[in-house]
């Protein structure tokens, strides 16, 4: 790409992850959430993904730190539900706001929602980011098919 | 009315996904019918000019109450649109792999399958 | 009763933990598959006799998701977990064949997550998301070799799925815009008091685009076009899975529930129900005769012995349901220890056509004596269990008057005992190939799995004893044929 | 307002009628965008921001996939319709659906009142009552996504990590590994 798409990405890209942290962080009280955040910043990154090549956009996020990072939110989301039913208030109890419900509509008031907005945020991010470097660098010649994926080698 | 233009819409996306030829079509065809169904879903939730249901401190209370629209369609659109976004990528994961194995996009020269 | 939900979070964490498994670590994934499912056949264990309800997020149930446990859902949850234990010891050695352990054992208990989410739900809405966890991960697995008919197969049976799942997600949409709720309990109290089906159009066209739906997740005949392709073309263990569990956890099973239990039976319903079924007996075993390709021939036999279960169940009498969840579980397991048979038939000679086989008999021992169980119980032999189940829902066609359908399934039995007797012949009796001198017989994890399966075969026929039968198969036909009425109490409670 | 909405209903179904129908591939593509943007618009207008953000952003993401599988040299566009088979089913299909539309779309209860205000035990007036003093959560779509109704959002989180898991191994470089020792077919 470019030379000046490269530089306007790199701008734009400042402004959709502040919009997307913002999302996540009052995704309880502001339309919003884990969801629309998650997102957001996936399609930031998949826009330095698209400028620069998925070689280049290795070094902000590679994608075996990303899959990583994608079974890692899974496992964070799974272990807030679990942590309810071992503090033995139940699977999904929000334990926070039951014992110490904060003043309302504030910021971190509302118990377990951000965390698990938060949770839901890195997990959307990180997958939406693989699915994308992953068809990326599908190469096709002519005729048949050379994968030119990155994955490990079997 | 607004319901049967719903109906017309998930038809269109039958229509597509059962007599297309491309299989780019038929994933189109796909993700027509699944947002016919989120359309319908948030339709049903929606009450005479109604408010977002969200709670801020410039509206009262009750007044928000009486004229606040329903979350819960809200709630399962939210997931179903992920839910297709994830179906979308497989499906186009399998399109991307049939390319590069046949060719072509066209779903009747790839009978490696008998009926 | 609080630890209802590990059923679900057991398989989802360790799905996740095998995806993290690198590559050299394959071994490190099978004993993480295998402790998995030994959880799991501990947690069936443990909650035997069991009734209750969870209220997940400790909210009452209309507002709140609730997973209900009652005798049905237990007797689904314990075939699960049984064929799940004997499918993950045979992938050990299996799966050597293909690449990405790690990857495999993920999307597995992906799968099998999927199925107990399925399963333990009382909410619709829940059940559908559940649903759509158990499709991606088949859609996925079914085309894990990446050759390019299991490509293809997979294609046609993720559109095919996608549509079944639109279809079912418009029927929770139209139950909802009319009743404003999608716990089942809630639901069937409000179903009840307007009167059952015929009190609104809106339920009648729910309960179509439900049965299209569920229909199609469970294969019945007007939309088991992609069965044929999709099994056969996923690696053996996965099509056991297939055929054995995920077209009766997601299919027939939610079908019932949703008929029973939430919108109630009603004549029409019944005779759809048993239509579909007959057809599908029909369809199934004289398409599966003419069939040279060994898993494409059980394919096949897997949609005529649905077809079976569907008749039983939508007979609607108690002694119909009782026969047909027992010819569930029967099928559960003889059919998924064929398809491990045809996968070892195919791990050691390569090729699944019939005719390039003969007298394995000598070179594979396990794996022959196992398949004849298995085909003798198939076939509806005494001394097995596909006999009585299939007895049972013959005698209760007959109670129901129903002669048509019950000449029927003895026709379709006799022709299922044919097809059986050609396999044999083809694939274990007569001379030995002179290709097939150097053969061995299959690791040993893969026969263990085999005999596993083939005992529970012969265990489960005692199931017939009477003081058996009314521990597990009396209450669970009972949670159905009880039907939307008693269901206040069975699902969650709700008042 | 509904007259609005069924304007854009209408130029919805025009746009999905032409993307279904087109010869050339990316105009088909790049109609099928504008459906999404036009349905995002509609979840504006039914009040629901959450969800037209979120449909927003998926549609960008959803556009970038399918001109990814569209744009190629060598991709001969291939249209029309499938053999007499499929063109059988459709009809059998969209009669069903064409009986079903009559029958039922009478007895369904106008836009405008919700199944909430109709029911009065639906479960959605609870949320939207108690949903900031027991969940803290002044936007009440996310007290019931992650507090009252979390489970399905756990679910729905295993099913995008399911679609990506599926995407990843379906495009690794070597599927099989060559049966070791076993009699070579």
């Amino acid at each position: 790409m470019s030379e000046i798409v490269r530089t306007v990405t790199r701008w734009i890209f400042a402004f959709i992850a502040t919009y997307g942290v913002y999302l996540v962080a009052y995704g309880h009280l502001t339309p919003g959430g884990g969801f629309a955040g998650g997102v957001m910043l996936a399609s930031g990154y998949v826009l330095l993904v698209l400028s620069r090549g998925a070689k280049e956009a290795e070094k902000s996020l590679g994608l075996r730190p990303a899959k990583a990072l994608d079974s890692v939110g899974a496992l964070l989301f799974l272990a807030i539900a679990v942590l309810g039913l071992v503090l033995g208030q139940g699977f999904f109890e929000n334990f926070i706001q039951k014992s110490t419900p904060g003043e309302p509509l504030e910021i971190l008031n509302a118990g377990i929602i951000p965390l698990c907005n938060i949770a839901i945020a890195l997990k959307v991010m990180t997958s939406l980011f693989v699915v994308f470097v992953v068809m990326a660098s599908v190469r096709f010649a002519g005729s048949g098919e050379e994968l030119e994926y990155t994955s490990e080698e079997e | 009315m607004l319901y049967t233009l719903c109906f017309i819409l998930f038809a269109v996306g039958l229509f597509a996904v059962s007599t297309q030829k491309n299989i780019i079509k038929i994933i189109m065809g796909i993700e027509i019918m699944d947002l016919a169904v989120n359309l319908f879903l948030v339709m049903s939730g929606y009450r005479a000019d109604g408010r977002t249901p969200i709670l801020t401190r410039e509206v009262s209370r009750p007044e928000w109450l009486a004229a606040a629209v329903d979350p819960f369609p809200q709630a399962m659109v939210l997931t179903s649109i992920v839910i297709g976004l994830g179906v979308l990528a497989l499906l186009l994961v399998l399109a991307l792999r049939l390319y590069g194995r046949y060719g072509t996009y066209d779903i009747t020269k790839m009978r490696k399958l008998r009926g | 009763m609080e630890l209802f939900p590990l059923f679900v979070a057991v398989p989802l964490g360790v799905a996740f933990l095998a995806a993290l498994v690198p590559k050299r670590a394959a071994r490190v994934a099978d004993v993480l598959g295998n402790l998995g499912s030994l959880a799991l056949v501990a947690l069936v264990v443990l909650f035997y006799g069991r009734t209750g309800a969870v209220h997940v997020g400790g909210w009452a149930p209309p507002v709140g998701i609730v997973l209900v446990l009652d005798p049905l859902s237990w007797f689904i949850l314990a075939t699960v977990s049984a064929v799940t234990l004997a499918v993950t010891i045979y992938s050990i050695r299996y799966m050597d064949r293909y690449t990405g352990r790690g990857k495999y054992y993920a999307l597995f208990f992906l799968m099998v997550t999927g199925m107990m989410g399925v399963v333990a739900t009382g909410d619709l809405f829940n059940l559908y998301v559940f649903l759509e966890i158990a499709s991606i991960a088949s859609y996925a697995l079914v085309a894990f070799g990446c050759e390019s008919e299991e490509l293809e197969a997979s294609f046609r049976y993720a559109v095919l799925g996608s549509v079944a799942s639109c279809f079912i997600l418009f029927g929770i949409a139209l139950l909802y815009s009319v009743f404003g709720t999608v716990n089942m309990a809630h639901l069937a109290a409000k179903i009840a008091a307007l009167g059952g089906v015929t009190g609104s159009t809106t339920l009648t066209a729910g309960l179509v685009f439900f049965l299209a739906g569920f229909g199609l997740k469970a294969a019945l005949v007007p939309f088991h076009a992609w069965l044929p392709d999709a099994h056969p073309s996923a690696p053996a263990p996965i099509s056991a899975m297939l055929s054995g569990v995920l077209i009766k956890a997601i299919g027939v099973y939610a079908l019932a529930r949703i008929v029973f239990n939430v919108i109630g039976l009603t004549t029409t319903t019944s005779y759809v129900l048993m239509a579909m079924g007959t057809l599908s007996m029909l369809f199934g075993v004289l398409l599966a005769v003419i069939q040279w390709d060994f898993k494409r021939l059980l394919a096949y036999h897997s949609i005529s012995q649905i077809g079976y279960v569907v008749l039983a169940i939508g007979l609607g009498t108690p002694l119909g349901i009782m026969g047909g969840l027992f010819h569930l579980l029967n099928h559960a397991l003889f059919k998924s220890l064929l398809f491990l048979n045809a996968g070892a038939v195919e791990y050691s000679t390569g090729t699944r056509d019939l005719q390039k086989m003969g007298g394995l008999r000598n070179r594979l021992p396990v794996t022959a004596n196992t398949s004849m169980v298995a085909s003798m119980s198939i076939a509806g032999i005494p001394p097995f269990n596909g006999f009585f189940s299939k007895l049972i829902i013959i005698v209760a066609c007959i109670e129901a008057h129903q002669w048509l359908f019950a000449a029927l399934a003895v026709v379709v039995s006799i022709v299922t005992l044919a097809s059986f007797i050609k396999v044999q012949k083809y694939v274990f009796m007569g001379s030995l190939g002179e290709k097939w001198k150097s053969l061995r017989e299959v690791p040993v994890f893969m026969c263990a799995a085999m005999v596993l399966l083939a005992l529970a075969c012969l265990a489960t026929a005692a199931l017939v004893v009477p003081p058996v039968r009314d521990a597990v198969l009396r209450p669970a036909a009972d949670v159905l044929a009880a039907g939307a009425e008693k269901v206040g109490m069975v699902l969650g409670g709700v008042k | 307002m509904t007259s609005y909405l069924t304007f854009l209903l209408v130029f919805m179904i025009i746009a999905a009628l032409a993307a279904v129908t087109m010869e050339d591939l990316l105009s088909a593509v790049i109609s099928l965008g504008a459906l999404g943007f036009a349905a995002s618009i509609v979840f504006l207008m039914l009040k629901a921001p959450d969800v037209e953000i979120v449909k927003r952003i998926v549609e960008v993401l959803v556009l970038v996939l399918l001109v990814r599988a569209t744009i190629r040299r060598d991709v001969e566009t291939v249209s029309g319709t499938r053999d007499t088979f499929g063109m059988i089913a459709a009809a059998v299909l969209i009669l069903l659906m064409s009986v079903f539309v009559i029958k039922v779309v009478g007895s369904l209860p106008e836009v405008g009142d919700s199944a909430m205000a109709r029911n009065a035990d639906a479960p959605s007036n609870h949320y939207l009552d108690k949903s900031l003093e027991e969940t803290g959560a002044g936007n009440a779509v996310t007290g019931v996504l992650l507090d009252y109704r979390g489970y399905d959002t756990l679910g729905e989180a295993t099913v995008l990590f399911a679609a990506v898991l599926g995407a990843v191994t379906l495009l690794r470089k070597r599927a099989r590994r060559l049966p070791a020792g076993r009699a070579e077919s």
